[in-house]
């Protein structure tokens, strides 16, 4: 990034591509992490066959849908200790 | 994202392409290491055997065939979320504006 | 760090900021996981019962309490190291000029 | 990265170096994986001494030769269904 | 970054930026794998209660300042053959 | 790489050495990791014991051994299926142009 002063343009797309690519990162990150967990939940390891029975496609659903059930609750949770967590880090931020 | 101008969409258009070969190698990573410690446990030998070649075959099958459920399932829930006005996304109530 | 310019700490500012973000999401993202994990091993129905829900409920606090408390010893023990002379900071001897 | 209009120059590295960067960084991630991978597949966790003996130095050769053998099943496996996968992801990119 | 000389500052900055960046990540880390470790060995998944009693606090008390001694013997231990290893890897380095 | 510029080159040498910093710092956490959760079990205590200081003492000692032998024959089958004409590297299948 320059410092000369090419425009207001750059940081404003910095900060919006910034943004989005945070986002979509968050987002891969929690289905990596998904895919992880509800393979370990639902999937044997002996491989008996190469495809996905009827229990574990259920399985696989369900642990989809509680993933997400668990991470509104954590999300709602985290909401109401936000403020505190911010205002602890906040005063130990780098100074200008 | 519609407020971008053209060349800030080839920008963002490249940064997303980018991210998705990082995305499918990760994903042939993740593939090969769970097939390689689900499947290979016996080291007196140092060529795959049979039995060893029949289960990394089985576990590659299953293991794209579970990775592709869970995304369609990942995608609709994801959709269902933002549609409910809720908390959004599964990272919408983190993240930026 | 006393060295910059003022331009040079708003940009170390906003590089601060995104980090802090990221570790927050990082952070979520390690909570969700290790609740889910720990929390949710029944799939005969789609929806949480209520004991999942408990856990899950009681598992959040005490992730945090445990990575508060962890994050404060971290903290001094970091500082101990600083001020003793040794090998510096969790990873001061390594990195850096 | 400017988008002044420097020169054919830049965008021409930053492909070149892109592309070599991924390549190194898939790479260490694969060499990372396998250490994990045999390092817990060979070494025993009570450490009674510092040095390899000869059975966990025949299983560590073993254990690399087989990982890249179940990389080129892998490989080849995902060879055969790529173009099925690109062509459903092509659909969901984002629009010029 | 611009190749075309636009002054001594940039490289500078983005020197001491990306030293500082590297080492605050080189804590993050860190702080993550403790906390993963600490965890494991210090907090039974069974979540009778939500705050911490006596005996897992003090356990991950001691846990950090273990951490730490480990994290010093590790680092005194490649200190003494850090030289042969950047040896080593110097002469496979990317020649010029 | 043989075509670029010596600017171009002394760029690359710069990402290269970050590189190589980034994974010899990624190379201690994990040596850190792997001894802390094999050696250290007991919480009885706050300083190491001295059977403790010994499994951590072989343990670095193995695990730089052991990530020695992996590289150099990581290396030696990169090398052979590069030079098979197959396909290729570990990673050559996938990435770049």
């Amino acid at each position: 990034m320059s410092f000369l002063g090419f425009g207001k343009r750059e940081p404003t797309l910095a900060e919006k591509m910034a943004a989005a690519e945070q986002e979509l990162e968050m987002i891969t990150d929690m289905f990596n992490r998904l895919t992880r967990s509800c393979h370990n939940k639902c999937i044997p390891t002996d491989y008996k066959e190469a495809d996905l029975n009827k229990g574990e496609s259920v399985c696989l659903d369900r642990c989809v849908s509680k993933f997400f059930d668990v991470n509104i609750k954590v999300s709602e949770a985290m909401q109401s200790q936000s403020q505190a967590m911010r205002g602890a880090q906040g005063s130990s931020g780098f100074g200008a | 994202m519609d407020s971008l101008s053209s060349s800030e969409q080839r920008e963002f258009q490249s940064v997303l392409e980018k991210r998705q070969t990082r995305d499918m190698m990760q994903f042939y990573s993740n593939l090969v290491q769970r097939c390689f410690d689900d499947c290979i446990n016996d080291f007196t030998s140092k060529a795959l055997s049979t039995k060893e070649e029949t289960c990394v075959s089985r576990c590659v099958d299953k293991f794209i065939k579970t990775s592709d459920r869970l995304g369609q399932r990942f995608a609709e829930q994801n959709q269902a979320m933002m549609q409910g006005g809720g908390a959004g996304g599964a990272g919408a109530g983190f993240g930026g504006r």
